[in-house]
């Protein structure tokens, strides 16, 4: 039998050495233990849990979700539990499952925002902090209220000075550039942008000519949206030194290493897990096969070592 | 309120039958390994067809709509309209074809509830009942069956439940929109005469169009029945963990729910279809904000 | 037999009135010439020709396409003969086939689209002029290029002072708001917006490490595009007076529908015709089949008719 | 240059015959109706699934590996290797479903130039040389027909090869990579042999995988003979509209190219397979650039 060549999958962002690349998409996964007795959590880089707000939200009226060619629109409207229930509830089941926690906190002001980080931020069990810029389905404090570098930068660091855990800002793919974006967010303080969440997406009724949502939009997910991701994440990694956490479409191993060839530290594996709730060890199992076979040691030599081909013919 | 169910797993299922079933319905037998879980009467699986013939993104649920043990295993029946994308390709598969299958999902319907059960079903909907007046069989409780169609060809699987009724007890009670057979009309004017031929309390289970089941929750809140109904959603993943599939609560309901109910479930305004449901009793839900 | 109700199908634009809503989108359908064995181009709303730049473009290296979940990007870089041929030798053919033409024009500066419409401006058999604003494939003068709406603006005042004919100005979807451009190039004096042209994307070969495509992106186009680009068209029909022409993903007669509603005045067939060269006739035929069975008797009645659902739960 | 071939319309075609055809392969039956023009050796068509069972969005270009007259129209016969999701979409599809297809399109082998045809197959490449060695045949022509495959088991069709030759004159010379059928090593050895023997001019037609055709052009190239190579690119229309498949052009291709060309083959650069190609004579492409 060939000696097997140690492989490490290991990922720093900031403070925070995750195992390996795979972690769970926020709000896919919900509070990391409902899929426990089909995937253990532990064996995932981390669990990003579905944000949670200062308040429970109860989320938005039906229909909520829309499916549309290789992709779906939600508009969940952030329903949680709030992040009181979160830290006395959830979090201790998530540690006793031993898996590395990443929690996903939104706001609407950086007031908002503060406040959650004061509660999160320094909670034992919590290993990381994903901000959420990038909700596409709320009346405030969204995606588009956020796209503004300056607000971001300002935002984060204030943040930073209320955590020493790994503190992840999640953009939106919205905007003219997420690579501005990112830069703000590296220096604001953050320890690594996750480029990106879902696009704002609308499909309409013809029959009754309304929404097939109850808002008018929603935020597309799933395969369809994954070529505009990989874009928008290798956009993110070529303008700033902080890792890049990918995501959008990401449903197998390959998909996967096409987001750590155009530059991201990690992937996020979301709407795959609606349709295999082992989706996320799945693409774990995949990606670590595709290393191997390519006789990798570390996933340094993968990350980024896409070739970018030469300028356009003009 | 009743505790969740867990317990479901993703298997690969192979399809031990599959063939036309009238008025442009399916029937399909699908076989299980023995790692998944017996379905009760009223939940219902995920189904997603390979990827290489998968139109969908999402898999699409399915009321079990029969259960039977076999060597190594389960068969599961459903029952199914091809009404679109997901299951006009799954009405493409040949025996032997292979899908992934999610499940048991939900809770069903309460069949050991007091009171003499009624099956209300409407057209397609009948599938879970088939399945629950077998069950309602088997544990010796005598059902009155209240079947409707738009028309006697959409009388889907009636020939099932005939000889559902004919082994375990209980008496059809068909209606057709048409006249076509049975009485003319919708399922509610049968079940009033039913109920009123029962002594002591009734409890309604009832599968069918969104009309139907708003025609019957009425029927019962006016009339002092419990009413178990099988609702539908757009689904994503079928656990709870999306937060697709809300259903509005009653106010009843909303101030009946206590903070630290399971949050899988839903919230105080929202219970899950999927993991609350399918299977809601009338009084929980604000049939006003759910069309 | 039921007397039919007559089914006015025309719209406005500035000074053009087309018969029908049904374009072909700029690139996907050639010089409008070629699928005219199967399909009779004078049927069509207009055909709206592939862009044309002051000189010939030979275009981008292969590989060009790339298929994705549900889309395709591409790569070709402006391949086009040439201002001056197109209109010395593909105009003629055109106008010999009785279509409505509107030309479209892609320039890397104000000064080159001035030139160019210096040229198709006034040209007889033009009947409009779609400027491309965001062609994602070309080095100089893409789409970021434009995306800002002061630039925009400029550059269609100085066009307008060089044409009478209907104007159309058509737009990136990779901006932060592209209601913000609709609204510069209403102010600049475009007669219609085209909402949208194709999303940066990218794909990777991840067993050779390079782009699917000789350059790092392309253009995404598609029904995977469809629920972006409706929500695109809506947000620039809400933002402006002047008609919206949607682009993106439309297949069917059901998606035509759906931009009418979201309140497009026309819509543009783009990669349908590579899968059906019949395609916009599809479409067309469709879409009146649909309108007769609601009765409609003019497209106002369906045009923006989308109801907007209330509020987000907040 | 050759003119362009219009004339080319999408049909619904009906699947006739399908079946596994050795070394995981298929061949294909497709029965065209009457308005399809009938292929030439070398043209390629655009087969498209119906949508409920189509995971890809483009179609997949097809080369035509037999025609035959049938009432109603003509019978087209594939011979494809499911490497990717829409041929093995394809692979799926029984006797009796339907497929769209787009063609006749782009040009053909040249069969009527001067000098002794050898045809040159590798692997699936064989299929459009199926075709060209029954046309040769049927205009008298005497062909050579040399056949590579990686082994032996990939000398698909070589039964059909065989009979053709028989039926119509030629021969044939088989190699495979590792030896296990004809002589060892690539086509090259072969078709060197072939040329040795032939009086006068050789005009070599060929296709299959790229390396293969890139050394039949250096060695034709180098021997002062024609190679018509049947050239494969990614495609999406297939009929010169959406400029997305060019192959670079050599310096003399571009030096002879005149600006006048019809501008749907291609530019001063860049070639469309679609139009201007599949087939190619080795001198107008630039090997360098393409791979
Ligand atoms: C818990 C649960 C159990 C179910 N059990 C069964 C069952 O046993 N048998 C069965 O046939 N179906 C059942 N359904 C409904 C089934 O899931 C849907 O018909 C299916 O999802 C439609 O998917 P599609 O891709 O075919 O249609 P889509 O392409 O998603 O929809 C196309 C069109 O089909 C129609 N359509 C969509 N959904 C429905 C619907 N629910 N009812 C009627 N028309 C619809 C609409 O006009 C829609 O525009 C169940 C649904 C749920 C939530
Ligand atoms: C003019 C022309 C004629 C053709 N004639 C034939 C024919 O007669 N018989 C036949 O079998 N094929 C033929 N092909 C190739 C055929 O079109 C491709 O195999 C097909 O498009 C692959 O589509 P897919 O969806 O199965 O693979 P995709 O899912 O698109 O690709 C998946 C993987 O398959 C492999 N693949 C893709 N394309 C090719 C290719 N061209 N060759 C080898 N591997 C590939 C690659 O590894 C790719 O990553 C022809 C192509 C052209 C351009
Ligand atoms: C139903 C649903 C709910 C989501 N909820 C959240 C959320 O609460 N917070 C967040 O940051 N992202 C949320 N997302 C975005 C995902 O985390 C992910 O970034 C996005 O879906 C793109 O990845 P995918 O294509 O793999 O799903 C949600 C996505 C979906 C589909
Ligand atoms: C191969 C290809 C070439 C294109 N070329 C042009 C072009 O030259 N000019 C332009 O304005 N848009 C061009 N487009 C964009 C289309 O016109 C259209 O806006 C876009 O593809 C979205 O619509 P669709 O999804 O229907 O294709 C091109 C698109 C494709 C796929
Ligand atoms: S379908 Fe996901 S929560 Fe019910
Ligand atoms: S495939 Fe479109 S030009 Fe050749």
């Amino acid at each position: 039998m060939p000696r097997r060549r140690p492989l490490d999958l290991s990922v720093r962002i900031g403070p925070l050495t995750i195992a390996n690349p795979v972690v769970t998409a926020s709000g896919t996964y919900g509070y990391g233990d409902e899929y426990a007795h089909v995937q253990d959590p532990a064996a995932l880089g981390a669990v990003i849990t579905k944000t949670v707000t200062l308040r429970p939200r109860v989320g938005n009226a039906p229909a909520r979700i829309a499916e549309t060619a290789a992709g779906m629109l939600n508009t969940i409207g952030l329903e949680n539990v709030g992040v009181e229930r979160f830290l006395s509830e959830k979090l201790p089941k998530l540690r006793s499952l031993r898996a590395t926690v990443i929690a996903s906190i939104g706001g609407e002001t950086p007031g908002e925002l503060a406040r959650l980080m004061d509660w999160v931020g320094e909670a034992p069990g919590v290993s990381g902090i994903e901000v959420n810029f990038s909700c596409p389905n709320v009346a405030r404090g969204g995606a588009r209220y956020w796209a503004v570098p300056r607000r971001l930068e300002r935002t984060l660091s204030d943040l930073r000075r209320r955590t020493r855990r790994a503190m992840i800002a999640k953009l939106s793919p919205d905007v003219t550039s997420v690579g501005d974006l990112a830069r703000a967010c590296e220096a604001g303080g953050a320890d690594a942008v996750t480029a990106v969440n879902t696009f704002v997406g609308m499909a309409i009724d013809v029959d009754r000519g309304t929404s097939r949502l109850s808002l008018a939009t929603g935020g597309l997910s799933g395969p369809a949206i994954k070529p505009l991701a990989l874009a928008r994440c290798h956009e993110a990694a070529r303008a700033v030194s902080i890792p890049v956490l990918g995501s959008g479409g990401i449903m197998s191993g390959r998909d996967a290493l096409e987001f750590l060839l155009a530059g991201a530290a990690a992937v996020q594996v979301g709407t795959a897990s609606f349709l295999r709730p082992r989706a996320a060890l799945g693409v774990l199992e995949e990606l670590e096969a595709l290393l191997r076979a390519r006789d990798v040691r570390r996933l340094d030599e993968v990350r980024g070592a896409y070739l970018a081909p030469g300028a356009a013919h003009v | 309120m009743r505790a969740p169910r867990p317990g479901w797993s993703q298997v690969t299922a192979r399809v031990a039958e599959h063939s036309p079933y009238g008025a442009g319905h399916y029937w399909l037998d699908l076989d299980v390994p023995a790692g998944f879980g017996a379905p009760e009467p009223g939940q219902f699986v995920q189904i997603m067809l390979p990827s290489i013939v998968n139109p969908t993104l999402l898999p699409r649920p399915m009321s079990v709509a029969a259960v039977a043990r076999r060597a190594g295993g389960h068969r599961l029946g459903f029952l199914y309209a091809p009404v679109g994308t997901g299951t006009r390709a799954l009405a493409t598969l040949a025996r032997g074809a292979v899908v992934q299958t999610l499940g048991p999902l939900g809770r069903g319907f309460p069949l050991d509830q007091p009171g003499t059960p009624v099956l209300v079903a409407g057209g397609r909907g009948v599938a879970p009942l088939l399945f629950a007046a077998e069950r309602l069989g088997r544990m010796g409780r005598r059902a009155q069956f209240v079947f409707g169609a738009r028309d006697r060809a959409h009388l889907v699987a009636l020939d099932e439940a005939k000889r559902s009724l004919a082994r375990w007890g209980g008496r059809l009670h068909l209606c057709t929109d048409d006249g076509s057979r049975g009485s003319r009309g919708t399922v509610v004017e049968p079940l009033r005469r039913v109920a009123a031929g029962i002594d002591g309390p009734v409890v309604i289970h009832a599968c069918g169009p969104h009309a139907m089941l708003a025609a019957v929750a009425d029927w019962a809140m006016a009339h002092d029945a419990r009413a178990w109904l099988a609702m539908e959603s757009v689904m994503a993943c079928g656990t709870g963990v999306c937060r697709g599939c809300p259903l509005a609560r009653s106010e009843p309901s909303r101030r009946a729910f206590r903070d630290d109910a399971p949050s899988l479930l839903g919230n105080r305004d929202y219970a899950m279809c999927c993991t609350e449901g399918p299977v809601f009793e009338a009084r929980e839900l604000d049939w006003e904000r759910i069309h």
